[in-house]
This record gives C-alpha cells, structure tokens and sequence, in this order.
C-alpha cells in the first residue's frame, strides 16, 4: 500500500474545461504515487467555511525535478469547488491522498477493457487510460456528457485511446455531439453488435453507475464501479459514506472504495 | 520551560489532556499514521454494542455551517469483534482506552461491559445514554435522570473500572442529568454528545438525512459545549468531567478545561484533519509555554468568574 | 412567472414571508436606507419592557464560529419612547409592526400590552420569554409550562390582537413549552430565541462576555432552529410558527417554510448585510420562481417525510 | 449626513508599515466622502469565516478618474484582518461606509490642536493632519507605539505636521524611537512647559485614551476620543458597542461616536 499523507500543496496551474469545470494542477516536494480511481481529501479553503474537505479523484500524477504535481478535475458544484476555482496561483491548500484502492489494472493485460466516463467521473478513467495505454492494455473509452460543452478533455481523450488502438466514443444526452443518448446506452450498443470487453471501468453519477451494473450483470461483463459517497472525513473513521454490499455489509467506500466490483454490490445497485 | 501535561480523569491516569472522542476515530487503529493512539491521553472507542449493527441508511452526514449532523445510526462491528481485533493492538501499543458502551436496552450495556470485563487494557467506560434508539417508553436514557441513574447503578455494579457517563445537550435538564448519573455511581460525566438537529434539501423538500434528524457537531457548538461544561462544573465541582464539542485547537482544549473539564476529546476535528488529536496537545503545551504554565491541571476549573 | 409572496401568520397578512427580527433591526427606522420596513413581511421591535433598560455592562458581544453570543441585556428605551417615537413613523409607512414585548415579571408584560393597546398599527405582540432576568423562583418564563400558559393567558385577556409567543430553544421540553402557550391563547409561535452559550477567554482566564454566558445566534444554530420548528410544528401542526434563527439566504427561508413556518425572521445576517432581510425576499422570490413554485405558501410546512 | 452605502470594493493596492501594520487601498466607481474619525465596516472575506465584518477608521479617501480610493491601515490581530493582509490585488470586498461621527473638525479655526496617536489609531488622525494642514489649521501630532518598528508612516505625519507649522512628537514605551514612555506622558510634558491647544483628538488604545481624557479633565483641555467598542454591526441596531456617557446613558459608540469629547463620558474615562 501506498502511504497516505497530508500534504501541502500549491496551485499552480488551472485550465477551464467547460462552462462548469476546470482542471488544477497541485504541487508539493514531497513524493506521492497513485493508481486511477484513488482520490485526495481536499482542504479547499482556511478557516471553517468550508468545515470539511472535498474528495477529488486524481486525475494524474507526475514527478518533475522534484516537484511532484498532482492533477484534478473539478466540477464547480458549491463553496469547495468554488474556492478552488478562485485560489490564486501559488496559494496553499492541504491534500490528504491518496486515499481508497483504485481500479484493477494488471500490467501485461491484454484487454480490450472498456473506460466507461459520466461527466465528471472522467478524471479516474482518464489517468487509467493513460497508464493502460502505457502498458499496452487495449481499451475503448466512453466518454459522456450532458451536451457537447460539457464534454471533457475530448483530445486528450481521443489521443489516449489512439494510443491504445481503441476508439473513442462520445456521447450527450442532448445530441449536440457525438451519439444521443446515454453513455451507457453506446456501450450496450457496441456490446450488441459483438464487441467483447475483459472488463469495464466506469465512474459517473449513481443512475450511469446503475444502468451500467445491470448491463454488466445482463451480460456476464465484470464492471468495476468507482462510487461517489458524500464523505466525512475520507480515511474510515466517520462511515459517512458507507456503501452497501450484496452480503448486506455496509463498508466504508472511502476505504473499500471507492472502486467496487459490481457484482459485489447490494441487488438495487443493479435493480 | 517544559510543561507537565499529565492529567486524570477521576482514578484514570492521562499522558495528556486530549483524546480522540468515539465515533470520529474508528476504534484506535484506523489513523495509526497520524495519531499514534499511545500518544494521545486516550481513544475512545466507537460506540459498541453486543452484536454488530449495521447502522443508518445513507446519507448519514452533511455539512452544516461550522459543523456537520451525522446519523450514523451506532454502526459498530460489535463488542466481541472489538475485543478480537482491536483491543490487543492498542494493548500492545500501551495505549489508554475508554470504552464507549450503547445499548438498545440496559441489558445491552451490561452485555457489553461484560464482555470487555475478560479483558484487559481497557481503562474506562463510557456510557453513550443519548442514543436515539430507545428504551422505555420512547424517553432516551439520557433524558430521564431516574432512569439514568439505574443505568448508572447497574452498570457500576457490573463492574471496578471507571465508568463515565456521556451526557446529551439535549436532555431537558442537564444538571438534573448529571446529578444522577452521579448518583448512579459514574466516576466522570463526558459531554457534550451532538446536539439534535435538521437539515433541509429545500429543491427535494426533504430532509437531507435519510433519518430526518441527526446530530450536530463541530465548531459551531462549542459555544454550547462550553456552557454546558461550566454549568455542570459549577453544580458539581467534585465531579471530574471530560469536555467535548468543536474542540479544534490547543487554545479550545484550555478554554475547556478552564471551564472545569479535566481533560477533552477531539471529535469532528479529526475528520478535517487527521492528525488533530495529536496536533492539539502540541498546541495545548504551547499555550501552557506562552502563558507560563508549568503543569496543564493549573487550567482545570481556572475561570475567574462568580 | 410572478410569485405570490403574501403569507399570513395567523390573522396577520404579511405580503411577504420575511419580517427583521427583535433586537437586530433598532426600532424598525435604523436601516431604512437599506430595507424599508414597509417591504419587508413585519418588523419586530427591540423587546420592551415598561422603563427604559440600560443593559448589561460591556462586553456584550463575541463572535463564534458562524455564530456570535450576546448578552445586551435587553437595553430598551421603553415602550413609551417606541409608541411616541418610532410607531407614528412606522404607521405612516405603512410597516406591519410586532411589538416584541419583554418583561422582569408578568405585571410588566400587561404593562407593555397596555400601553401599545392606546396606539393604532401594532398588528401582533410577540412576547420574549427567554429573559435571563427571571421572576417566579429563577425559573424563565419560557422554561415552565405551567407559568408561560398563565402568562400567555394573562396576555391574551389584555389585547384582541395577535399574540405570539417566541419560544426559547433552552427549555426543558420544548413541545411542551409549545403547547402551554398555545393552551393559553397564543396565535402563533416564533422559534427559536438563542440559545445559552459561553465563550471563554483563555489567557484572561475570563469568560469574555461581561455577563458570563449569552445567547448563541447565527448560521451556527440554524440547524437546531430548523429542527426544532418541525418538531413544534409535527407535533402542533394547526399552530402557525415563526422560523428565526440562522437565516442567511432565500434557499434558508425556503428550509424554515418547508419545515412548518408561515414566515421567517431574519436576525444576525442583518450584522452582516444591512439589507439582508429585504434581499432575503428577493431570494426567496427567484427560489420559487426557478422550482416552479406560483405561491410560496406552497412551501410551508411541505417537507416530504413521515 | 453623508449617505452610507455598502459598497462593493476591489484590493487596489497594499503596502507594509510595520511588521504588524499594513495600508491598503480599497477601490469603487462609486462616490465616497467621509470625515476623519468615521469608519467602515469591511467584509474580510465571503462566507461565513469570520462572520461579522471588521471596523476599520478611514484613513483617506480620494477621487481620481472616476475612481474613488478608500485608503485604510490595518494592523494583523486576527482572522480578519489577515484576510485583508492575504486577499489578492483586485479581490473583490465589500465596505459599509461611511458610518458614525466623525472629529470636530471646524474650517478655518486657527488651533492649534493636539493630535495624538497611539499604534493603530494613528488613521483617523492622519486623515485628520491633511485635512487639517490643507485648511490652514495649526497642529502637533503626536504619534506613539509600543517600539521603534511599529511607529506608522513617521515620514507622512512629519510632513503633514510641518505643511501646518507644527511638530511630530513621536514616542515609543521602550525608547528604541523618539521620546521614551507614552505618547500621553510626551503631550502632558509640553502642557507642563505652557503649550496651549484649542482642543486634542484622540486615538488608541483604551488605556491611552483614558490617560488622555484624566490629563484633559486635569488641564482643561477639550478632547474628543475616538473609541474603539467591539462592533457587531457598525449602523446602530446590536447595542453590542454601548459606551456610558456620563448622564448615565448607554449610546451605541458606532451611531453616536465613534468620537465622544471626553467631557461627556463616564467618569471612569477619566478617573
Ligand atoms: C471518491 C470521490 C471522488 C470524487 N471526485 C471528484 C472529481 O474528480 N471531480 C469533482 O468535481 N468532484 C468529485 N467528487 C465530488 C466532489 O467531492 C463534490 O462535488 C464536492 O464535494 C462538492 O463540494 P462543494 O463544496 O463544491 O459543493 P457543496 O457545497 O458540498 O455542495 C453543493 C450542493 O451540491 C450538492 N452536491 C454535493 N456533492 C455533489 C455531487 N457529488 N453531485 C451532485 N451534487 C452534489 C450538495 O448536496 C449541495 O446541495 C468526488 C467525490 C467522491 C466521493
Ligand atoms: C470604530 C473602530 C475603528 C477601528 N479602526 C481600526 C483601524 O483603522 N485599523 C485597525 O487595524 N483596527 C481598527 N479597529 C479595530 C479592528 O476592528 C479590530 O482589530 C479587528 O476587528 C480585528 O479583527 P480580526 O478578525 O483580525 O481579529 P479578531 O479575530 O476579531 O480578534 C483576534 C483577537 O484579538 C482580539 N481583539 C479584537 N479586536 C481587538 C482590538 N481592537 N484590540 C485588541 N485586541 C482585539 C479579540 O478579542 C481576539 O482575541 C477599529 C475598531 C473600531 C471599533
Ligand atoms: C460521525 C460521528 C459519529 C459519532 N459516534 C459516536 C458514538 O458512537 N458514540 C458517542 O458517544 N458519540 C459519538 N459521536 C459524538 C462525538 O463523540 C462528540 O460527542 C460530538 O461529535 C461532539 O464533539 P465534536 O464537536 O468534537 O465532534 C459521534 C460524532 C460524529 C460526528
Ligand atoms: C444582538 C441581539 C439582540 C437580540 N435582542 C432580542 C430581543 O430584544 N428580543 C427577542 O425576542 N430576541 C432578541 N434576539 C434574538 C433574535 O431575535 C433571534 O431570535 C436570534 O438571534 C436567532 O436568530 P438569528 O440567528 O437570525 O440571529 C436578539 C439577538 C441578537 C443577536
Ligand atoms: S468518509 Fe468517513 S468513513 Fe468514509
Ligand atoms: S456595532 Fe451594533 S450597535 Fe454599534
């Protein structure tokens, strides 16, 4: 396992992405590895306003010179985000990471894997693309969004899966761009016209990660599920985001999470 | 200068003042790599009840300006489970342990406490009376003082080790309360446990928690914990409590224990910062430092008023 | 889509749901350059007792984490200045006004009811029974059933105009505390007053308020305030109630009606925006107009849950 | 009256004074005026940490361009005021201004007048000196800290006071700068010795200003102190910043002073 710690961190570059989100880049000397699907605690501001921190996936992470620089993706939703789409460069912050155990990516493998991204829930599927792609595991990536604005990091998305001779394939809920409809429904689309997957990856908001489960568990496909919880403390001790699973356990998806196999959740999840 | 931080509560002997407050540190182990619990004064347990409980269904917390409402719901892998895994590594790291006792009827907490009696390293008991299961009548444990100090009074006689009381702000006459679980036999009286309240999802017009109402923490009740603990101190000099709300900083700890708490626990702190327990006795020696005070038992009780 | 804001509590129209609450809006004059009082839902007075009150010594104020406690100690010019000073400006502007009525024993209440019975444009008495300055054996009248029903009884026998009753968050059984002073004749109920808390200095080794304790306001307790109306309100439902205590926003008021206000009062966010009462209004106004909300009585008390 | 407005207002410019002090300019298209003696209740930052605005007494205000610039001084106590310290350039604030009283401050009366500063009360006095040198009224200024170091703006007092004919007297408790002792001990020398002013305007600490109002009611001198109440809400409707006038009364020192002639407070202002 890799240590957790708590570390400060500077702004020190931030991009729009869309109307509502934004990518920022953190450094610290200190060093830190991740896998995708884990995620920092993020103390977004000083002072109690917010009171507590704010879970971010990670979205990469890289060591230069010896500044270790830690990527999110942020979606502007209340005062966390907000805070953070406003600290200026250089600012401040505390990130405690990485936290929780991240998708299966077993070197060597050969795939094809499909990365399945609802919206925000791209940063994990995105970081695991690169590495996939690094290790010459083959994948798809589905990428979907409400409309086409709100489609994330589409070139970067495009090369990755280039990379990996996979497609990728966007979707809007609207049809503004890419296939209409939802993203889950373009896999279950290529799924019925043949296509085979070692194992789907997919994070998203809960109704994706539900129609996904059924459609995993329709088709015998195994799914790993990154879940978003709302989330206390982030390290186990609150059980503010406990997840159900299918043995009727209620474990903490902070720390058995927040990647679950979706066979091992409980029934509704794919109900 | 260096400062004497030791302190106790009642016969139970403290490296420090501070320690982690049930529910908010799982049970001793899970922040090893922050806060080594064995330098802490102690840990408090999560509540234990005789068998597991599974707890509330989610969403269990939200945040709430300075503070946060969970409704956890007493989730716990159960007393037995505790004794297993958890009590011989906090043994064997020599940490200080106060178990945190909920029971669904009194039977539970003597279950409970019976169970921990076979074992050793375990310092205290606290009783957590402010449960929102009940017993009797739908009146919580923590609400009826005669009912309170039958508690008390069977749980003292199950057992030689100290037993403190955890008393809930919302009980409608706290000195009355406290005076009874005195009476009842406990050594000490912890408090406060979170304060009962609401949140509203105004678009769903619904309550935020799936339980409707929860319990609210953090900074934004310490101005009440503080009252409350000055309070009781007054009606009752003789009893030592343990002070917790909002506890956030070295300077809160000493505010605490100014208002007559013998030591304090640090709770919803350490879900903002997880080596806050640890953090907070380095500052509280910092603080005694600055102000020229040699040993921290100097604080206790130390406001100059009335 | 235009809103309808018009509300009533009890027999009092209100055009809209918000109204400045007792003690941060002066005499309803202060702040007119920001909020109008005719604007806003009702202004509530400065509690007043029979002779003017000088307060209590300094300091009185100290900000807590989203929250600050007072103890003014009801510093008041006397409900004789209010009636020859501010009411006529009031009235000619067509203000709805609530005199927030306060005193030491049940005689000085009638006395204040007296004397604004001689004066036009008074539309409701609300009367404060969480004093700290206590009659009948140091008990608050806003603590003993038995005592708030006789007073509101005496009350309700003074004036034919609406009476309600602020209920503090401090009493021993607050549904209780509810019922008496319905059972004695109140119209409606405003909750919550604030709730009894301290702040320490450590290094004075003080309490920092003059007074000791205070009373806790702010963001801080809204969440004890927004549960306490839905308890009141669950268990009282054809009682009309006053949401007070930590409302900041539109989307706050929105919480208050949900849980079972008839309207709002809008306290400590007035310290903090002279204009907060009347943006409040507006607030609420585009808060329904975005969920499709044609009236915003609709909202009251249509919290989904049990 | 001058209308007070709660304005909202950008960080224009900051600069150092002390190692504890610091100036910054707030800016607004908005028309400003005030006098020497009135504050401002400032917004440190949003949200809800700190809750309550801060009072800050208005140390100058201009219009250049369309431009109005409020120039406070601040010293860093605590949370507040460290925000003010941190908020980057062009962050926007609000400021609610201008509010109470304000020094007597008569056009074309001949003087002089004692103006005495200790530590951070020096804004409402130096705003003062400018006016006061800019309608031809004579004045000393004496300026007082704790040490060398945290005499404020030494240069810009000495040239305001020199532009009006007067003397900077400066003193520091522990001796390091100027005259050694308390700024009152260093007025109370020159009475001694038979200077005569028409009045004195005061700012400071507490116990200077009652050191002041007992040397005042000893010499028969008029002198009008600005005093520093915790403020809750800065316009009148709290009661939290009473002051005990010596009728008896308790009057909100943010509606009725700041500034009250030492005559008219309660005897142990000057006892
Ligand atoms: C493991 C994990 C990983 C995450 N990774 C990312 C990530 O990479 N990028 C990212 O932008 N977000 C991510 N999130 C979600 C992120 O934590 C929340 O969006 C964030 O906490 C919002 O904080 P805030 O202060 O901006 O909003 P808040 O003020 O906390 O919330 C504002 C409003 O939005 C609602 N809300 C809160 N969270 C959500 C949510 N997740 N979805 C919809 N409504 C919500 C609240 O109920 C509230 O009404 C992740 C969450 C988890 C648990
Ligand atoms: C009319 C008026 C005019 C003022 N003008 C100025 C000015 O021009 N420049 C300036 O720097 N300040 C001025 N002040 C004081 C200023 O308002 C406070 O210092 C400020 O509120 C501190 O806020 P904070 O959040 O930084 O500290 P807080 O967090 O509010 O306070 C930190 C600690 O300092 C203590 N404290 C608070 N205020 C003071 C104080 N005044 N003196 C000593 N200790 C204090 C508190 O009790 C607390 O323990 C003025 C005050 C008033 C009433
Ligand atoms: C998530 C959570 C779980 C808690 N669980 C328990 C518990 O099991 N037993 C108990 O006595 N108190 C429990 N508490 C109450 C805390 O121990 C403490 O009394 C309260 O949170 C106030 O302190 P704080 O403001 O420092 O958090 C819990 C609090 C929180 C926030
Ligand atoms: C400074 C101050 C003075 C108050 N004076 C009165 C009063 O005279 N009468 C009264 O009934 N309530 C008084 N209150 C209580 C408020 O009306 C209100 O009930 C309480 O502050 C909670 O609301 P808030 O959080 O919006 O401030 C006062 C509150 C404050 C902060
Ligand atoms: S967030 Fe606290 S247990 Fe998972
Ligand atoms: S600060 Fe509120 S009355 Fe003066």
């Amino acid at each position: 396992m890799i240590a957790r710690r708590d570390l400060a961190v500077r702004v020190a570059a931030r991009t729009d992405l869309s109307p509502t989100c934004f990518r920022i880049a953190l450094t610290t000397p200190e060093p830190l590895a991740a896998v995708p699907g884990q995620f920092g605690m993020v103390a977004c501001g000083e002072g109690f306003d917010p009171l507590l921190r704010r879970a971010f996936s990670i979205a990469g992470v890289a060591r230069r010179e010896g500044v270790t620089i830690v990527e999110l993706m942020v979606k502007q939703i209340g005062r966390g985000s907000a805070l953070l789409r406003r600290a200026p460069l250089g600012a401040e912050l505390r990130l405690l990471a990485p936290l929780g155990n991240g998708f299966t990516l077993a070197p060597g493998e050969e795939g094809p894997l499909a990365l399945v991204a609802g919206g925000i829930g791209l940063p994990p599927l995105l970081f695991a693309a690169e590495l996939l792609a690094a290790q010459g595991t083959a994948f798809d990536l589905y990428l979907g969004a409400a409309t086409a604005a709100e489609l994330l990091e589409v070139e970067h998305c495009r090369s990755a899966a280039a990379a990996a001779g996979g497609e990728l394939v966007c979707t809007t809920d609207d049809g503004s761009a890419g296939e209409a409809g939802f993203v889950t429904a373009a896999l279950e689309r290529r799924l019925a016209g043949g296509r085979r997957y070692a194992r789907a990856l997919a994070c998203g908001p809960n109704p994706m990660l539900r129609a996904l489960a059924r459609l995993a568990r329709e088709r015998g496909l195994d799914a790993e599920l990154s879940l978003e919880e709302p989330m206390g403390c982030g390290v186990g001790v609150c059980l503010g985001c406990v997840v159900e699973l299918a043995d009727g356990q209620f474990v903490p998806s902070c720390k058995e999470g927040p990647v679950f196999p979706a066979s091992r959740l409980a029934a509704r999840w794919s109900a | 200068m260096s400062v004497r931080m030791a302190t106790s509560v009642g016969a139970v002997r403290l490296a420090n003042p501070v320690m982690a407050a049930s529910g908010t540190f799982g049970y001793g182990l899970d922040l090893i790599d922050f806060c080594p619990p064995e330098r802490l004064g102690a840990v408090v347990s999560k509540g234990l009840s005789p068998q597991p409980r599974p707890g509330n269904p989610m969403p269990r917390i939200v945040e709430t300006a300075a503070g946060m409402i969970n409704a956890i719901g007493l989730q716990n892998i159960g007393v037995e489970a505790f004794c297993r895994d958890a009590l011989p590594l906090l043994r064997a790291r020599g940490a200080v342990v106060a178990v945190n006792v909920f029971g669904a009827r009194m039977e539970e907490y003597l279950e409970v406490i019976a169970r921990c009696e076979r074992e050793a390293g375990v310092a205290a008991y606290e009783l957590n009376v402010s449960c929102p299961n009940v017993t009797a009548g739908g009146m919580e444990f923590g609400h009826d003082p005669a009912l309170l100090e039958t508690l008390a009074r069977r749980c003292r006689e199950a057992t030689h080790r100290p037993l403190w009381v955890k008393l809930s702000p919302n009980a409608p006459d706290l000195v009355a309360t406290a005076r009874a679980a005195a009476a009842g036999g406990a050594d000490a009286l912890t408090l406060i446990n979170t304060v009962r309240a609401m949140a509203i999802d105004a678009v769903a017009r619904r309550p935020v928690l799936a339980n409707g109402c929860g319990g609210l923490s953090g900074p934004a009740v310490k101005p009440i914990a503080l009252r409350m603990v000055w309070e009781v101190h007054r009606a009752l000099p003789e009893v030592p409590l343990v002070g917790i709300g909002g506890v956030e900083t070295g300077r809160d700890a000493a505010e605490f224990l100014l208002a007559g708490a013998s030591a304090v626990q640090v709770g919803t702190a350490t879900f903002r910062d997880p080596a806050a327990p640890l953090r907070i006795v380095a500052e509280l020696e910092r603080f005694c430092e600055t102000q020229g005070i040699a040993d921290v038992r100097e604080l206790i009780g130390g406001l100059q008023w009335r």
